[in-house]
């Protein structure tokens, strides 16, 4: 083993560390310190010329560690690991000692602030001797793609990745691409017709070269990493394989069924009705009962399945403008009839959404506003004398009272719930469900659409109801990040992984439930656990489970931070009794 | 196709008495000229309340399928397919030719209503008659808005090894987002997920951050924009400076600062927040004593790198050639100085959402302590540290927004900030009273309404009921509502109100709708191409539009468009070509081309 | 085989510090295997079988025990005494057994202190009558002249941390069949592991011999005793909720704790890399309790009723916190 | 009691006004802003709840458009221009024909050509009768005898009968208006309450004071309605009960009482009619926005009537007896159709209505704190 | 004032590291007894990190990661809590004050709050006195 030869350089930050720490004698007094070659001190170490000075040195005192003790390595790591390099030193090599933030800034007794230098620096030396070498790791990049759903979302994305001349699989369980946009008549808020807009994307991905439709197809099993997936699929009973770098999962949803809902007792009245079908009648263009008569009285009730702890919790987003959309699609074809809304709370928060509900408003839409969560509206038949075919009972808020709505038919804006076989699915692709069986994100935030498994991206309604637009800006994103990375050609991993160490690992598999990634597995023939560094994100939780001491967790090893403890604990340093 | 098909063509254009809009008779004629079309209709002449009159016309015709052409059709088209059914044809017959789907609007846009209209007759969907030429791209982005959209948007491009110019008007990137607290509904706070991110775009190679700079003007075409760029003077090379700070502790000069929606003082020589990205220093021209009279430099004299600072430097301007440009402006908040029953400006403790997040900011001006807004030395209303904290807040939704009188669009994010807002306020204050007057509780997205259920059980007083004025009662504030569920009148007194003000377009955007080619709804939001199938597309070709700036948006959802955005960017990079705008396609070509492609599907049927 | 040169002897002894006397039974236990020890070694030095003094030992020239295995802690100034004397006369002096190794079961007295323990056994035994409150004194006044014991200390110590010790053979007591192992490879010179080795045990640890099925669910709701659960004979001991210190104890005893249904206490010591045996297997039980509910966790945690005792029953004197402070 | 949502009343009720409030989102800024806004008494949201969902009866016993002034705040700040104001303008309107069991009212408000013809009608009687029973000798010396000529005694008792019709009609209203708001919806007003309550009354009535705090920025439609109001009433009682004591051949000094008020009277006319005709005529304000053809018939009868009056005035100092004599005619033939129209059965009722809506208010919240209280004495 | 305690405090990258940081970059003054180690996750802190730390002398150990449900890691903070929680039980049963280990949530906008918590822990370690670990291991050997 070579020689350890650390070089220290101890930073003035104009004053800003220099005030409150004597940074000269700090760098004097650590010289003396074990494996410590060089020790120098600079006015602005991250300037050009501080950095020139350390690839000096590392060239001249052949140093093959070095420790900057300077600001945060969260803002100058990279700076100095990139000098590192540039002296032809592993970048790894390297330590910073926080005596910015983290002293000088925050302490205001100078002899202490010094000596809390030292032992930040103590620290650093100690820890750095244990340094190894890390190298970057990359994995080639397979330009094509596997979309799985062929609705709204996922023919976005297709198109999107295909357009720019990609390979694209597109794989959709039912026979036909569209989804549910397929059913659907006029779109809120602008009244545009669905089928105008699907039609000719289907078109474009039937002609389109790059993009393999599977129809009537499941997929059977799914191996591999991001870059380099593999899948078995199986069509009408035949199997295939197929190979691609990247996947996006479009699964979409399925409509709640509001047979569990006794109070509208879907299953008995014929003329109570969910907006899905509803949505066929406008698209038919014959709005009538099931007796074939035009209704006169027509009721809307939102929220079904929604807003109810009984059904599903969440909102489903969508509902409350689609029943806008009736409104006045029901107006503009039946001018005489009556149109009741049994709902919650309006959300009309989308663009031109607030300004369609104002104009419904307009159309003499009588709004009567319920208790979702605690008291349903109750559908009852009605007497001959009523005039009309069911009753529906409701407390309304609004004014307080207690009302009967006539009704010739009811729609039912029924919930979005996730499909039946989203869990199942989720297992197969390394995606897992958030409370509401919906796909769970990455980041609810900053990364909408990617997942947990690198390589994997969710978009549309299987991560969480949503109306055409948002989906469709999803599948775009998602076809971004996979553009984006077809275009590198590779993909970087993590190098700061955990590693098992197969001499002494015994096979407990504590690590494989421990980690958030599932980036470790279980190899059965070895009897050891197995790291993905592909997947593993190198946050060390692995390695602080391991009763055995067989994972490693680089750059974070015991080693290293035991040292540095030890560094930072060293007797002299201790601050002294005032 | 035995049978020629009869079309009508039924013009269902109200204008509403703007006279900048397709000129409806000019295309009337033109439609007349169109075979197939058997009858020219408007609907203002029709008795669209009678479906049987309009089967018996159609009956009558022989009409089998109907086109509605106009702004918005769709309202119409459902009596329409009615009747078509009812004259057993097929209901799917009936066709929009939406003006306003595809882009033509204004009268200039006449000659692309006339090209919709054709397409809507030959049955041919228009975006695949309406192909626009493509032209070579460069490979090089433009960013214009360093929020999270735009910070988004450059880092999924320079992720795929593209160059990218990011251009903010401010010192420094992050946007609002940068400025809350906490975001619903994980209640992560935006510091710990956004400067990563800011980060990240710092140390990018593949991004030229231009901070303190601005678009002045835009010439080319797609695929080779020319963009002027007015770098205005930092004062301060950003090159040298280390960001030690000494100029902005002994700088004299102060100004209410940005960052803190001005409750609070900054230098005229600071960074914008401590981790503003660059984090380098700058000088406010406008406040700067030496800038205005000469006298001063004492930053010049303090600061420990020699040649740093330039108080004499002058803005300068640069011209940059990029293929592409995404749009990711912005959004600005509504003045709630307007609403005047809300005492906004009058009554010290009638503060905006955005201040209240400030407030409540751990990194804000008074740590995160909630406090009573009280004066300076110099008569600056500002928060401090020192004042007292208020017992009762009461959170007011829809300032702005939902208003005939101000902006009828719901600004979407309300709702939830508010109840975040509710929420942290009772967190720091668990012994406050803390009150909420919404109109309807919009809180859709994921995890929105559980988010909602929970801050409903934390003891925060959520009234259903619009705060109608806020009056001033000894020191507290008298605040009327109506507790609509409850049915009675309220008259809380509160210590502070704090107004959930709306999101609106920005002033500058206009200006730069103008620049680039791409036009404005009535709210000020930039037109997408397609509000269904293209939200982030302009009908200019190779712009981009992403986040608020189209329209307003949560934070996933704008993380979304501007990484959708650059999905558009990506491809056509990778493709080397970009799609021109389809303005510039003729009217003769695009009647040609669907003439040919409905030859085709004929040929197929 | 006649023309094999034969080789020398080597000069073994044995001896026992604060120990049971269980490993020098399990000396014992090699049973035809000690004709095998006899014929390549002397025993210079066994005080439970030969009667050798501690004089014949002074008197020994150093170096001169080619072997020696100690077992036992060392607890009083004697075991000390004897610890740096067999050190001075020995080549290789290897920690047999647990209680050199790491302190073993007579380590647990680190949980107490030498007050407390002489009080405890002199005054307050309840079978003891001692009104006088005499204690053993270091020196004792006879006619014959002064007697002197060895001094009772405060604390337990591992053999090596009183001297350097060369190997260790850990176990409590060790497998029979690794010292003879051991024993072979020293006599017939093969080639040895560098000093300060673990000697007799595997690098992996229990696991990896443990026959019963594991996998990766290792999610705890509840902590048992042995004795609180029906254990199938079957399931990895912690999927049931029993805790088996085996993955951070040495494979080498043929998991004979676990093949007898009782879970590993850990004598063997840890694998190669573990500082303290103890800690790891804190870290990874605590890990996998299966809650994130902070008042929820410390219930679970109010279950083992005794850690300290219980993740460092052989190895509390070889820890890192050693003895309790007081 | 569940009543039945009814979307075609509010169609039934665009007669009595412009529009149908159905933009109303029911966010409770009306209310909130209303400066007269009492618990129990929530004004415009309620009552625009109660038309979008046809609720007749609540409608009926809703006495709350009695109380508002109209001071156009609401509609101001109403974030979706639904027009809360000119809903309880309307519903006043329709109100008035609820209470009013001959129906005339419903026929003048929904029927305006009946409003008219009536009118006219009126106007041709009292002309006719005048041609017909008048002396025409007496013609010449009208303006000296004008207190004491003999077809003054028809006049009068025609006046009493008049005012006798209207009085007991709208007597009997107002019972209605008692039986709809108070006795229908079952409130328990303690007895000795009605008692009270009519303290309330004439005070209320004669200073409409709680107008005034419908003055928010400084307006001042309470001093103009106060101006208005008293000016006619005054002018009322003087023709209507002393006409004998007010039409005298005697030309008092100007100082003399009854010369005061009558200048009172009719300064206070004059000025608030110009003020309300400026007002409507501009639609500056909320409140002036929308006006029904009843309001400006009102206005326009009310103004001819005053007119007619001071121009018989000043003809009649001015001793010019034909003239005088034909202003006369004029201005009765005005006065009677406006009194017998517009006093029972349109707008002018609400003079009745409105301090007996703060009566009923008064017992109505007399009931509802004793409910409240017996409930709490019940949880107690 | 009198006894200056040591402590040794571990941080998590993301969240308390970054708050930490905060603090010196708002100037937010606070007790220079605390020594930072920085790690990726508080679910990389195992219990013989902070065993070695009292072995070598610190008087109190402060663990801070993301607050729960912020983990850059999903959920490294909650491995962390219930290690801390069996590690208190541990050291408290070898004579320790289970109050000189200490966990606590800081996130990264949190400075004035990691300075407070600076000084508060400092302040509550001073009054427990020195950790006599080191010294009791030091009459050991």
């Amino acid at each position: 083993m070579e020689e350890t030869r650390i070089g220290l350089y101890v930073c003035w930050c104009g004053t800003n560390i220099a005030k409150m720490v004597d940074v000269e004698n700090v760098a004097k007094e650590m010289e003396s310190m074990p494996n410590v070659v060089v020790s120098k001190d600079y006015k602005y170490m991250c300037s050009d010329p501080g950095q020139d000075l350390i690839i000096k040195d590392i060239k001249e005192h052949n140093l093959n560690r070095v420790v900057v003790s300077a600001c945060s390595p969260r803002i100058h790591e990279l700076t100095f690991r990139k000098a590192l390099e540039n002296a032809g030193l592993n970048p790894y090599m390297f330590e910073m000692a926080n005596i910015r933030e983290h002293d000088s800034w925050v302490h205001t007794d100078r002899e202490e602030a010094t000596r809390k230098a030292k032992t930040l620096i103590a620290g650093a030396l100690n820890r750095v001797r244990w340094h190894e070498s890390l190298e970057k790791r990359t994995v080639d990049m397979n330009p094509a793609t596997l979309i799985i759903g062929g609705g709204i979302a996922g023919i976005s994305a297709a198109l999107e990745i295909a357009d720019s001349g990609k390979k694209v699989y597109l794989i959709e369980k039912s026979d036909k691409l569209g989804g549910h946009l397929l059913n659907v008549d006029l779109t809120y808020p602008y009244m545009y017709s669905a089928q105008e807009m699907i039609k000719p994307k289907i078109d474009r991905i039937e002609n389109n070269p790059d993009i393999d439709i599977f129809l009537n197809t499941q997929i059977e099993d799914l191996t591999g990493y991001v870059g380099n997936f593999q899948t078995k699929i199986s069509q009408d009973g035949a199997e295939k394989e197929l190979k691609f770098g990247s996947i996006i999962v479009a699964t979409g949803l399925r409509a709640f069924n509001p047979d569990s809902i006794k109070d509208y007792d879907y299953a008995n009245f014929p003329n109570v009705i969910t907006s899905v079908e509803f949505e066929a009648m406008l698209k038919s263009g014959k709005i009538l009962t099931k007796e074939g008569k035009e209704p006169k009285n027509i009721s809307i009730i939102h929220c079904v399945g929604s807003r109810n702890h009984d059904y599903h919790e969440y909102c489903s987003r969508t509902c409350c403008m689609t029943a806008l959309k009736y409104s006045n699609q029901i107006r503009s074809a039946l001018p005489d009839s009556h149109i009741y809304h049994a709902y919650a709370d309006m959300r009309a928060f989308g663009k031109g959404c607030e300004e369609l509900y104002t104009k419904t408003s307009g159309k003499d839409v009588i709004f009567l506003m319920y208790d979702q969560k605690n008291d349903l509206p109750k559908i009852k038949k009605a007497s001959v004398k009523d005039k009309c075919e069911m009753l529906i009972e409701l407390n309304e808020k609004l004014s307080g009272e207690s009302v009967e709505v006539a009704a010739d038919m009811v729609i039912l804006m029924v919930a979005m719930e996730s499909n039946d076989n989203a869990k199942t699915l989720g297992q197969t692709v390394g995606v897992s469900l958030c409370g509401n069986e919906f796909y769970i994100e990455k980041h609810p935030k900053l990364d909408p659409v990617a997942t947990t498994t690198d390589g994997v991206y969710v978009v549309g309604s299987c991560q969480s109801p949503k109306d055409i637009p948002d989906s469709v800006s999803q599948a775009r994103a998602a076809a971004a990040r996979i553009l984006a990375k077809i275009n590198y050609g590779t993909v970087e991993v993590e190098v700061t992984t955990a590693v098992v160490n197969e001499e002494l690992c015994c096979g407990c598999q504590t690590c494989v439930c421990v980690c958030p990634y599932t980036a470790i597995s279980y190899d059965e023939e070895k009897n050891v656990s197995v790291v993905n560094e592909v997947l593993c994100k190198g946050c060390g939780t692995c390695g602080s489970a391991c009763p055995t001491g067989a994972i490693k967790c680089r750059h974070y090893t015991d080693q290293q931070i035991l040292s540095q403890i030890e560094g930072l604990l060293s007797k002299s340093l201790e601050l002294q009794e005032v | 196709m035995e049978e020629k098909v009869n079309t009508a063509v039924c013009f269902c254009q109200h204008t509403n008495g703007h006279t900048d809009v397709v000129d409806i008779s000019e295309v009337a004629a033109y439609a007349e000229e169109i075979p197939g079309v058997r009858t020219v209709w408007y609907t203002s002449s029709l008795p669209i309340a009678d479906t049987r009159e309009i089967t018996r016309m159609i009956t009558e015709e022989g009409i089998s399928r109907i086109v509605l052409a106009g702004e918005q059709p769709g309202m119409y088209k459902t009596v329409f397919a009615k009747s078509l059914a009812a004259a057993g044809m097929k209901a799917e017959n009936v066709v929009q030719a939406g003006f306003r789907e595809h882009g033509a609007i204004k009268k200039f846009d006449t000659d692309r209503a006339k090209a919709i209209l054709a397409c809507a007759v030959y049955g041919v969907p228009f975006e695949n008659a309406a192909i626009p030429e493509e032209s070579d791209v460069h490979p090089d982005t433009l960013v214009i808005g360093g929020g999270i959209s735009g910070i988004q948007a450059s880092l999924e491009i320079a992720d795929g090894n593209q160059k990218v110019y990011l251009l903010e008007k401010t010192g420094t990137i992050g946007g609002h987002m940068a400025m809350f607290d906490k975001t619903f509904p994980t209640l992560d706070c935006a510091a710990c997920i956004l400067t990563p991110k800011m980060v990240e775009v710092g140390q990018h190679q593949n991004i030229d951050l231009m901070t303190y700079c601005e678009v002045l003007g835009v010439s080319g075409e797609a695929g080779n924009y020319k963009v002027r760029i007015l770098k205005k003077s930092k004062r301060v090379d950003p090159a040298t400076c280390i960001g030690c700070g000494t100029c902005m502790e002994k700088c004299p000069k102060k100004a209410p600062s940005e960052f803190d929606a001005e409750i609070s003082m900054r230098k005229a020589i600071y960074i914008p927040f401590p981790q503003a990205v660059p984090n380098k220093y700058l000088i406010d021209a406008d406040n700067c004593t030496y800038v205005e009279n000469g006298k001063c430099g004492i930053c010049v004299k303090v600061c420990p790198v020699p040649d740093c600072i330039d108080l004499d430097q002058q803005d300068e301007e640069v011209e940059i050639t990029v293929g592409n440009i995404v749009v990711a402006t912005g959004f600005k908040p509504f003045d709630a100085k307007r609403v005047d029953q809300f005492g906004y400006g009058k009554f010290p403790n009638v503060i905006t959402s955005l201040e209240f997040e400030r407030l409540i900011n751990a990194a804000g001006p008074t740590s995160g302590n909630i406090v009573f807004r009280s004066q300076d030395k110099k008569g600056n209303w500002i928060f401090n540290d020192e004042s007292a904290s208020p017992k009762s807040i009461a959170l007011i939704h829809c300032v702005g927004s939902r208003d005939e009188n101000y902006n009828k669009y719901c600004s979407k994010v309300c709702c939830m900030y508010s109840l975040k807002l509710a929420h942290l306020a009772k967190e720091k204050l668990p012994d406050a009273e803390v009150s909420e007057y919404y109109i309807d509780m919009r809180s859709f997205g994921k995890g929105y309404e559980e988010f909602y259920e929970r801050i409903d059980n934390e003891g925060i007083n959520i009234i259903r009921g619009r705060t109608a004025k806020i009056e001033e009662s000894g020191d507290q504030l008298l605040l009327r509502s109506e507790d609509i569920e409850g049915g009675r009148l309220i008259e809380q007194k509160v210590d502070m109100v704090v107004l959930a003000v709306g999101l609106e377009a920005r002033d500058d955007s206009e200006e730069l709708a103008k620049m680039l080619g791409i036009t404005q709804d009535e709210n000020g939001w930039f037109n997408e191409t397609n509000f269904l199938s293209d939200p982030v597309g302009t009908f200019a070709g190779g712009i981009t539009i992403a986040g608020v700036c189209q329209g307003p948006k949560d934070i996933p959802d704008s993380v979304a468009q501007g990484s959708a955005a650059a999905s558009r960017v990506l491809q056509s990079i990778i493709k080397g070509k970009v799609k021109k705008s389809i303005k510039d396609i003729s009217l003769d070509y695009i009647e040609s081309h669907a003439k040919k492609l409905s030859k085709i599907m004929e040929d197929k049927l | 085989m006649g023309n094999e040169e034969k080789k020398p002897k080597i000069n073994l002894a044995i001896y026992w510090g604060a120990a049971c006397g269980g490993c020098c039974v399990s000396v014992l236990d090699v049973h035809e295997s000690l004709f095998d020890v006899v014929a390549a070694a002397d025993l210079v030095f066994w005080p439970i079988a030969l009667d050798i003094k501690y004089k014949d030992v002074e008197a020994m020239p150093d170096g001169f025990i080619d072997v020696t295995l100690f077992n036992g802690a060392v607890r009083n100034s004697e075991n000390e005494y004897m610890a740096k004397l067999l050190r001075k006369k020995t080549k290789i002096l290897v920690a047999y057994g647990s209680c050199s190794h790491m302190g073993g079961i007579p380590g647990l007295a680190n949980f107490s202190d030498k007050e407390s323990l002489l009080q405890r056994v002199f005054d307050d035994t309840e079978s003891t009558e001692n009104p006088k409150k005499i204690r053993p004194q270091t020196e004792y006044e006879v006619k014959e002249g002064v007697l002197d014991l060895p001094e009772f200390y405060n604390d337990v110590k591992t053999l090596d941390q009183v001297v350097n010790v060369d190997y260790y053979l850990p176990g409590c007591p060790p497998q029979t069949e690794r010292l003879v192992e051991v024993f072979m490879a020293i006599v017939t010179g093969a080639e040895l592991p560098p000093p300060g080795s673990v000697v007799g045990a595997l690098v992996k640890s229990q696991c990896d011999e443990c026959e019963r099925k594991k996998s990766d669910n290792k999610k705890i709701n509840k902590f048992y005793r042995p004795w609180e659960i029906e254990d199938d004979g079957e399931t990895c001991f912690l999927e049931q909720g029993v805790i088996c210190l085996g993955p951070a104890t040495r494979g080498g005893c043929g998991v004979r704790c676990i093949k007898g249904n009782a879970p590993c206490r850990g004598c063997y010591g840890p694998p190669p890399d573990v500082i303290d045996p103890g800690a790891k297997m804190m870290s990874a039980i605590a890990t996998m309790i299966d809650s994130d509910d902070p008042e929820e966790i410390a219930a679970i945690v109010e279950q083992i009723d005794d850690p300290a005792g219980l993740f460092y029953r052989f190895s509390l004197p070889s820890s890192i916190l050693r003895r309790t402070i007081k | 009691m569940i009543q039945r949502v009814n979307p075609d009343l509010k169609k039934y009720l665009v007669k009595y006004g412009v529009q149908d409030w159905n933009e109303c989102f029911h966010c409770g800024n009306c209310t909130a802003i209303c400066p007269l806004t009492d618990q129990g008494f929530l004004f415009p949201r309620k009552a625009i709840r109660q038309v979008q969902m046809g609720l007749k009866t609540s409608l009926a016993s809703n006495f709350d458009p009695w109380l508002c002034y109209y001071c156009g705040e609401c509609s101001e700040t109403c974030p979706r221009d639904a027009n809360p104001g000119e809903l309880m303008m309307s519903l006043r309107r329709y109100l008035t024909s609820v209470y009013d069991w001959t129906g005339f009212s419903k026929l003048f408000y929904t029927k305006k050509i009946w409003e008219f013809l009536t009118i006219i009608i009126l106007f041709i009687l009292v002309i006719a009768s005048f041609v017909v029973w008048f002396p025409k000798e007496q013609i010449a010396n009208f303006t000296t005898y004008i207190g004491d000529h003999s077809f003054l005694k028809v006049i009068e008792a025609g006046d009493l009968i008049m005012a006798a019709v209207v009085a007991f009609v709208l007597i009997s209203n107002i019972f209605r208006m008692w039986y709809l708001t108070i006795l229908k919806p079952k409130y328990k007003v303690p007895f000795i309450e009605y008692f009270r309550g009519i303290y309330v009354l004439p005070g209320v009535f004669a200073s409409q004071i709680s107008f005034r705090k419908c003055d928010t920025d400084g307006r001042l439609y309470w001093v103009n309605h106060l101006l208005l109001m008293t000016g006619y009433t005054l002018m009322f009682i003087l023709v209507v009960v002393f006409l004998p004591k007010f039409q005298v051949s005697e030309v008092y000094n100007w100082y003399h009482w009854q010369r005061l008020l009558g200048y009172y009277a009719t300064f206070g006319l004059l000025f608030g009619l110009s003020a309300m005709f400026i007002g409507r005529w501009r639609k500056k304000s909320e409140k002036f926005k929308f006006s029904h053809l009843s309001d400006w018939l009102f206005i326009i009868m009310l103004f001819l009537t005053t007119l007619t009056g001071i121009l018989v005035h000043i003809f009649r100092l001015a001793d010019m007896p034909y003239a005088t004599y034909y202003l006369y005619i004029i201005h009765l033939a005005v006065l009677v159709p406006m009194i017998c129209v517009e006093v029972p059965f349109s707008k002018w009722s609400h003079l009745a209505y409105r301090p007996f809506s703060i009566y009923f208010y008064y017992l109505k919240k007399a009931a509802l704190s004793k409910q409240h209280k017996s409930k709490l004495a019940a949880a107690a | 004032m009198s006894f200056q305690p040591t402590i040794v405090s571990f941080l998590c990258n993301w969240c308390s590291y970054t708050g930490a940081d905060l603090a010196g970059t708002s100037r937010m003054k606070y007790a220079s007894n605390i020594r930072i180690i920085r790690v990726m996750c508080s679910g990389r802190i195992e219990p013989t990190f902070v065993l070695k730390a009292f072995r070598e002398g610190a008087d109190g150990v402060l663990i801070c990661g993301c607050h729960p449900g912020d983990c850059h890691y999903h959920e490294g903070n909650y491995k962390c809590l219930r290690r801390f929680h069996l590690l208190q039980k541990y050291i408290k049963q070898m004579g320790m004050d289970e109050d000189r280990l200490q966990l606590k949530w800081i996130s990264a906008s949190e400075g004035k709050q990691f300075a407070e918590l600076a000084d508060s822990f400092t302040e509550e370690i001073r009054n427990l006195g020195p950790c006599k670990v080191k010294e009791v291991m030091e009459t050991l050997t």
